[in-house]
């Protein structure tokens, strides 16, 4: 370690603090964060703030493009589409936040086990983590639909049931690593439990990559929750969200571009705000980034 | 006319939280044959200052406000980059401090020792290989023929610093910048590049930067010395006027630190053994079906209060013997019995609460310490867990283990980012003692540390011992804290003790040939 | 090495025989059978039908039997293509599908390495955000989405390649390796970028720039080695996800790829089909998570000499 | 990997894509248009090219061209025409056929077709080993049913008959008016016996018999190539009796599954036709570019099946109720868009001069007192009932629709439910559903197609709904007419039965909408979309093409 002049000046503050100070400097986390807020209380306030009722359809008028009347335009049933994309992104961030959620618990979870273990249990639970991959994912959603039938509840859980496999990965490599640094070698002479090890000293420190991953995968789980629409387990017409909109408006991208163009953007938004977000959370509670 | 004549370099970093003034007003130069030595503590910018010479220093944060460096009838910090890159390597050459890091993993050396050859001269890759393995040759390295498509890894560290420093003359340059060449070797490799350096800089007739923090390592090589402190020269000299007549109160820190005696306190006279070892094997499976013996039948006894030295270079098993007494290394075979419990019988679970009194301080405090728990965490959590401290008294603890290891209360809600690799040794100390242990293994404590701190923490480790009646098997490879702080000593020389005793006693008259080695190669000031 | 590389394939040999056993229960528990349709089929023909195809007998049955003709290489005939075999049809597919996930996967790698270096050269700056969010748009813009729209500019406002197919005629594969690559970019750039940021600030880049190496050659040559370690890492688990991932590309471009049957066969409840493409798909995601373990080997020396483990 | 490697690799891989020259140049259609190859969008991917195996519509169009039967039809009139029959007579009861024929008639390897060949075929068919679904095409014949179903093992008791090679008697079960348009089905085209068993079992599927290169066929057109996923090839046979009248030098058939892409690919002239349009792209068409457009009625509709099972359900005045609160003319032209027609009887009009008077009509009013006696007045009460339909887009838009409609005419709350295809079907098949949708496409030009698949417990019935009268009207009534207009009033009056008591609703009838080259001719619009492949030809008119 030699000269390291930011390390002096930056004495006397706390790490969340500092965190906290360091993201409010950058300023693209905060705009990413403050839009995400912002698309959050739309969210929240669209029974209240849609326009018109998200059920309302006017046949005759059809496919109409942005007017006084319809901000963004109507869809080919006349339903008007800022509507649809306000309660469209109320499914979307239930269903992005929620499965990308339980992917991550049990991800971070796995990935943490399997890791810190090592060895056999290892093996064992990456070749695990292989069958899952393998196993025909339509098949397994389609069962599950069967079996239980059909709600978002279990919309939520079939997503991060898949997603979590490729968190539980990242994690375990991220532990593979942290595990040869001495402080865990000072938490198992201080007799510490594996289990206390895993939970106070491991899984903090893979915070950085989950947390790119995470914003890499809300907006995919979006996306993916269009799909298992298709497949009946996700959600029903007239109820819509971003992915479905989106889908849809990709059949029409010629003849009505905007019923693509706007839950496009409204996706690509999310998209770029957790990004920032996520990259000036990371950077802020990665204590060796600060000093450089 | 000087070979590089420097004026009042000034060097800063604009970072979000202010100016660093890193490098302010410095002036030397240096001619071609001399020596010139800079040191200083890390972030004394004595490493930015050479560095910025080249255009090496990351711009921005960094900013060059003033000065100029005449070199070959020019000024490098007004230099094109391209100009400034037909300079490095070719005609200025670094070595720098950890031939580990500054080599490149991933390349074969005979790769990267080639690389300055073909950049800077037009040579054919055939007359660069010729041209590396005679260079290769005259810095030592026996059959580099063969070793030439060899990795950075597969060498030692010694051999590594060696490839370095052909890399660094093989474009024949004028001046060589040697950023702490030494500082992670071991002291009779450390005497050897030493040698080499200075056999080279004689031949060649090289100007030489040599940048330590370590006054007895230029002692018998500088011609001149620089000390720097907070980016400023504060003293220079021949080092014989520097060493004999100090002005610099800074200089003399530096000159006590290089300048360790004997330990103070006389043994203690009771002998309690607490920790048995008997015929202790540590051994690994290496590739190729061999078998690393890392620690190859070692016995040994720890009395209360003692504090036992372990010494030996890199890979004599030093570490593993540690780490094979606290079981977080399973032992081959052997036994090691704390007072009437053989520990090497028992399974993770019974020995959990064994653990507490066995504690270790780690050799890196950046490492040791998880960086995203605040100091009353980190001592809070040995207290909680090992059930020391009541919920209401657990604070009131944690300050008290503050007290002890020498931390401000005011620091209790920290993080370690934001302490000194000193303090944050303190804090390492501190959860050592939280469990109340009787042994306390210290693996190289205070060798990560910058010059003037490890006089402050050895003082606390003698003081903590008596206070706490612990004792204490201290690993270093560093004969003169060895001295100063342990009542015995055991050599360690590839896995195997060959000579333990009385410190003093060993220090007169040392019966291994190995130990007389190690005595003779340490740098001394006087 | 070799130990570990046998010892990862006699680890396969269970994972293989789960994933088969699963898959082979379960798409028999997934409602729909492979001949029921639109117009009523007469019970005569469908017990004709299933006792060709041995669905009459009892499930153990069925599976052990099943398990048989597996042993001998055979995956059977397939129930939606009755004239084929599903190793023919694997077989047939395979080649564009093989290849068009190549070349997704040379692009993704070059466009994303390519941002995902330019941003770590200048991190923090315009020269990080321009490319990064230049490859994000990749994971905005699905396949569903982005394949369409490339074909309304290239293949049909401006005319300069072909709306489809796979090999007709030059040209015709640039498009949906394009679109099939936008996602894995996305991953690739920001992984790489990663990467490069934690080699950049190693010590030997600046041993690589005092030897006065030019910065191209600083970069690519003593950087971009150790930058990718992770994108190989991510490389060998995403080329076997391909497979299913490149569905909705084939389908959009119509490449006669075994993406489609992988999909096609589940709709189809074409049981045969579903094991053959599952079991091809598991023996993938074992190879490539081994090949990338390997590569991963093969780019850092410093990992050859690490399968050192303590002698009990 | 260094910089060197990095740049080969960049130019190998822009080398192996072919970044370089493309575009300008002749497109397909053109090369197609000058060689007489017709480049045909054709759906999926053919599952098989065994005529008695195979039951969609992509395997109809190529094998229409690889084999013919004993009678053709004239895509005009969809009257028959001489096939490999050069003639025919019919009984005065209706009963025997006996069909001539042509002494020139040859398969593509130069054996000549014959009566035997026919024969042999057509108790192929029928094997039950076999699992032909289309078997029941054959039932008119006399122990045609009880052969396939395994109850008659001796193939002479049924009624085919080799008087000699030339000729061929069939003798039926009941009179059927229609049986000469199902000669022309490919359920009854011949195969080649020596072919077949030289390839495997002839009674078992798996064999690789209609392989190219394997494929003997006795139609105008022989198969050359048949790349999985991507084409199929059939080009001229030399063969073929009528070969001097063929024009076509080959058609190339695309299994293009996406509708999308086939507009796209259509667009940018890589094929002359395709097999259907996106609906959204046809009121663009219809403004912009009306002569690609093809609107042609079909003999096809759509109707949503209700499970009379379900207690809502169970009361006909329901059923009617949502039958009659549905606004037809508003989806044919805002939702659909396609020149569909509304619906109100279950046989579309005109079906071989056949049609049924309407059974109901757009009623609110009357709905709302229907639902009103039912027991859910202004929709109070009436329990939650889903509608069910596979999933796709136009599907979905038309539930929508509905479901509004429903909700404001009468009140009630509908739920929708899309399911994967064999989901879907699982469902409908064991009852498992309220309201389903569904279509549905005769086999041949005449109401019984419609009709009879709603005798009780029909295999396609699917609604629990049964009725005996109407049963005894569509079995006894009309079989046993002899003449026409009998025949019809036997199924006018069952169709005013089905809708008296709307066990499906009828929402409209279909039409085949896809978009075709200007070059394309011989191709009159039908209301089975069948095409005579020896009558097309490809000539780019008088009008010089632009650009």
């Amino acid at each position: 370690m030699t000269g390291d002049p930011l390390a002096q000046a930056e004495r006397g503050v706390s790490l969340w603090r500092d965190a906290w100070l360091r993201l409010r400097r950058n300023r693209l986390a905060v705009a990413g964060g403050l839009m995400l807020i912002l698309l959050c209380a739309l969210a929240l306030l669209t029974p209240w703030i849609a326009p018109y009722d998200y059920k309302a359809q006017d046949l005759a008028l059809g496919a109409a493009p942005p007017s006084a009347a319809h901000w963004l335009g109507t869809d080919t049933l006349g339903r008007d589409l800022l509507t649809h994309v306000l309660w469209g992104g109320r499914i979307s961030f239930a269903v992005g936040f929620v499965a990308t959620a339980v992917a991550l618990a049990i991800g971070v979870l796995y990935g943490t086990v399997a890791g810190y273990v090592g060895g056999r249990v290892d093996a064992v639970m990456m070749r695990l983590v292989d069958i899952l991959y393998a196993l025909p994912f339509m098949i397994f959603i389609i069962l599950l639909m069967v079996i239980f039938g059909r709600n978002l509840v279990l919309l939520f859980l079939a997503i991060g049931a898949v997603e979590w496999l490729t968190m539980a990965r990242i994690v375990r490599g991220q532990v593979q690593a942290l595990k040869q640094q001495e402080f865990i070698e000072a938490a198992v002479s201080l007799g510490l439990s594996r289990w206390t090890i895993i939970r106070r000293h491991l899984i903090p420190n893979t915070l950085g990559p989950v947390i790119v991953y995470t914003t890499l995968t809300i907006p995919s789980v979006m996306l993916l929750e269009a799909f298992l629409s298709f497949l009946g387990l996700g959600i029903q017409p007239p109820a819509s969200s971003w992915g479905l909109l989106i889908s849809y408006g990709a059949e029409t991208m010629e003849e009505y571009p905007w019923l693509l163009i706007f839950p496009g953007l409204a996706l690509s938004l999310t998209l770029f705000s957790l990004n920032f977000l996520g990259d000036g959370l990371r950077d802020a509670l990665d204590p060796r980034i600060a000093k450089d | 006319m000087a070979l590089l004549e420097v004026e009042d370099l000034s060097v800063w970093f604009h970072t979000r939280n202010g100016v660093v003034r890193a490098v302010e007003q410095v002036s030397f130069s240096v001619d071609a044959g001399e020596t010139l030595a800079i040191v200083g503590e890390s972030g004394s910018g004595k490493s930015v200052c050479c560095y910025s010479l080249l255009g090496l220093v990351p711009m921005p944060p960094g900013r060059i406000e003033s000065g100029r460096a005449r070199f070959a009838g020019r000024d490098l910090l007004r230099l094109a980059p391209r100009q400034l890159r037909a300079v490095r390597g070719n005609q200025i050459a670094t070595i720098c401090q950890d031939p580990m890091t500054c080599l490149n993993p991933f390349l074969s050396l005979g790769e990267q020792l080639m690389e300055p050859l073909l950049q800077h001269r037009k040579v054919s890759r055939r007359a660069a290989r010729a041209q590396a393995l005679e260079l290769l040759e005259e810095v030592g390295i026996a059959d580099a023929g063969r070793r030439f498509g060899a990795y950075p890894h597969e060498f030692s560290g010694g051999m590594r610093q060696r490839v370095m420093i052909a890399m660094a003359l093989i474009a024949e340059p004028k001046l060589l910048i040697a950023d702490e060449p030494t500082t992670a070797l071991d002291v009779t490799i450390q005497a050897q590049i030493l040698r080499l350096i200075a056999e080279i800089q004689a031949r060649r007739n090289l100007g030489v930067i040599f940048v330590s923090h370590d006054l007895a390592v230029v002692a018998d090589i500088a011609d001149h010395i620089l000390v720097m402190q907070d980016g400023r020269v504060v003293e220079r000299g021949a080092p014989r006027t520097l060493f004999r007549d100090p002005q610099h109160p800074y200089t003399r820190k530096l000159l006590a630190a290089s300048r360790r005696g004997r330990k103070a306190a006389p043994p203690p006279p009771q002998r309690e053994p607490v920790i048995g070892i008997e015929g202790l094997r540590t051994w690994f499976s290496a590739p190729g079906g061999r078998t690393v013996k890392a620690v190859d039948d070692v016995s040994l006894t720890l009395y209360r209060n003692e504090i036992l030295g372990v010494v030996g270079e890199s890979g004599s098993g030093k570490s593993t013997l540690g780490r094979s007494i606290l079981q977080l290394v399973k032992p081959t075979a052997g036994s090691v019995r704390l007072g009437g419990t053989e520990l090497t019988r028992l399974n993770e679970s019974a020995l959990r609460p064994l653990r507490r009194h066995l504690q270790m301080i780690f050799q890196d405090p950046y490492a040791s310490l998880n960086p995203r728990m605040s100091v009353f965490d980190a001592l809070a959590e040995p207290l909680r867990y090992h059930r020391l401290a009541s919920r209401r008294d657990v604070t009131a603890q944690v300050l008290a283990l503050m007290d002890d290891v020498g931390l401000p209360r005011s620091a209790i809600r920290k993080y370690p980012h934001e302490f000194s690799g000193g303090q944050r040794q303190r804090i390492a100390i501190g959860r050592a003692l939280a469990t109340r242990p009787e042994v306390v293994v210290a693996d190289e404590p205070v060798s990560a540390l910058d010059v003037t701190i490890p006089a402050q923490i050895l003082d606390l480790i003698l003081a903590l011992v008596a206070r706490h009646n612990l004792s204490l098997i201290f690993i270093s490879h560093d004969l003169s804290v060895v001295r100063y702080l342990c009542d015995r000593v055991l050599v360690l020389h590839r896995g195997k003790a060959v000579e333990s005793g009385a410190t003093e006693e060993l220090w007169a008259a040392p019966q291994a040939a190995y130990t007389r080695e190690l005595l003779a190669a340490a740098p001394r000031l006087d | 090495m070799l130990r570990f590389i046998l010892h990862r394939l006699l680890q396969a040999i269970p994972v293989l025989l789960v994933v088969v056993t699963a898959t082979f229960f379960l798409i028999r528990l997934a409602p729909g059978g492979p001949f029921s349709a639109d117009k009523a089929v007469a019970p005569e023909v469908l017990h004709a039908l299933e006792a060709r195809y041995r669905l009459d007998q009892p499930l153990s049955a069925q599976y052990l039997s099943y398990l048989g003709d597996l042993l001998r290489g055979d995956f059977g005939p397939s129930f939606r293509y009755p004239g084929r075999s599903v190793d023919e049809m694997i077989f047939t597919g395979l080649p564009a599908t093989a290849e068009l996930g190549l070349y997704a996967l040379l692009i993704s790698l070059l466009l994303g390495t390519a941002a995902g270096v330019i941003a770590a050269l200048r991190p923090n700056s315009a020269q990080d955000y321009v490319p990064m969010s230049a490859a994000m748009i990749g994971i905005c813009l699905p396949s569903f989405l982005l394949g369409p729209l490339l074909i309304l500019v290239f293949g049909i406002w401006l005319d300069w390649l072909p709306v489809s197919g796979w090999g007709n005629v030059p040209g015709d594969k640039l498009l949906p390796a394009l679109t099939l690559a936008a996602g894995y970019t996305a991953y690739v750039a920001r992984l790489s970028r990663g990467g490069m940021l934690e080699v950049l600030a190693q010590d030997y880049i600046r041993t690589a720039r005092a030897k006065g190496l030019p910065e191209w050659l600083v970069v690519c040559k003593h950087g971009l080695r150790g930058g990718l370690i992770p994108v190989v890492a991510f490389a060998g688990p995403a080329f076997a996800g391909l497979l299913s991932g490149s569905f909705v590309v084939e389908t959009i471009f119509q490449i006669p790829g075994l993406g489609r049957f992988y999909v096609q066969a589940a709709f189809n409840r074409d049981y045969t089909m579903i094991m053959g493409t599952t079991i091809f798909f598991a023996v993938l995601i074992v190879a490539f998570n081994l090949l990338a373990d390997i590569a991963a080997v093969w780019l850092n020396p410093r990992l050859r000499q690490q399968y050192r483990k303590p002698a009990a | 990997m260094n910089a060197r490697h990095l740049a080969a690799l960049l130019c190998a891989l822009i080398a192996a894509l072919g970044l370089a020259g493309c575009g300008g140049g002749e497109t397909r259609v053109e090369t197609g248009n000058r060689e007489q190859v017709l480049h045909w969008g054709n759906g999926t991917e053919p599952q098989e090219l065994d005529p008695h195996i195979v039951t969609g519509m992509p395997e109809h169009y190529i094998l229409i061209a690889l084999l013919e039967g004993l009678v053709l039809k004239d895509p005009a009139t969809l009257e028959p025409i001489p096939g490999v029959a050069e003639r025919w007579e019919m009984s005065a009861d209706g009963l025997v056929y006996t069909f001539h024929l042509r002494a020139d008639a040859r398969w593509s390897n130069g054996d000549p077709v014959t009566a035997s060949d026919f024969a042999w075929s057509w108790q192929r068919a029928l094997t039950p080993s076999l699992g032909n679904s289309y078997a029941y095409m054959y039932f008119a014949i006399r122990n045609a049913e009880a052969f396939a179903t395994g109850k008659l093992a001796d193939f002479g008791q049924v009624g085919v008959e080799v008087l000699d090679e030339r000729t061929l008697r069939v003798t039926l079960d009941h009179p059927t008016p229609y049986f000469l348009q199902l000669l022309d089905h490919y359920s009854m085209f011949p195969v080649h016996r020596p072919t077949l068993e030289q390839y495997g079992d002839p009674y078992q599927r798996g064999s690789t018999w209609t392989r190219a290169g394997h494929f003997v066929g006795n139609g105008p057109f022989a198969l050359d190539q048949w790349e999985l996923n991507k084409v199929v090839v059939v080009s001229k046979s030399p063969t073929y009796w009528d070969a001097a009248r063929v024009k076509l030098n080959a058609i190339h058939y695309y299994p293009v599954e996406n509708v999308s892409t086939e507009e796209r690919m259509f667009r940018a002239g890589q094929l002359h036709i395709t097999a259907s349009i996106p609906p959204d792209k046809i009121a663009v068409y219809r403004k912009e570019a009306p002569q690609l457009l093809h609107v042609e009625p079909y003999l096809g509709n759509y109707f949503y099946r209700l499970n009379t099972q379900v207690p809502q359900l169970a009361d006909p005045r329901v059923r009617r109720a949502l039958a009659m609160s549905i606004d037809r003319e508003q989806i044919v032209e805002h939702v659909t868009q396609g020149g569909q027609q509304p619906a109100y009887t279950f046989t579309p009009p005109d079906t071989l001069g056949y049609t049924a008077p309407p059974g109901f009509a757009y009623d609110p009013e009357g709905a709302r007192q229907l639902l009103a006696e039912a027991g859910y007045p202004n929709g109070q009460g009436f329990p939650p009932t889903e509608l069910l339909y596979n999933t796709s887009e136009g599907h979905r838009k038309l539930a929508v629709a509905i479901q509004q409609m429903w909700k404001r005419e009468l009140n009630i709350e509908i739920t929708l439910n899309n399911q994967d295809w064999k989901v879907y079907l699982d469902n409908v098949d064991n009852g498992h559903y309220q309201i389903a949708r569904a279509g549905w496409i005769g086999d041949y030009v005449d109401p019984n197609s419609f009709l009879d698949m709603w005798v009780t417990d029909g295999g396609n019935n699917r609604t629990g709904w049964g009725d005996p009268r109407y049963d005894a009207l569509v079995l006894q009534c009309a079989p046993a007419a002899l003449e026409r207009e009998a025949r019809y009033r036997c199924f006018r009056d069952a169709e005013a039965l089905l809708l008296e008591a709307m066990p499906v609703i009828p929402i409209f009838f279909s039409t085949r909408n896809y978009l075709r080259q200007p070059g394309v001719r011989g191709l009159p619009a039908n209301l089975l979309g069948y095409p005579l492949f020896k009558q097309v030809y490809l000539q780019v008119g008088d009008v010089q093409s632009d650009d």
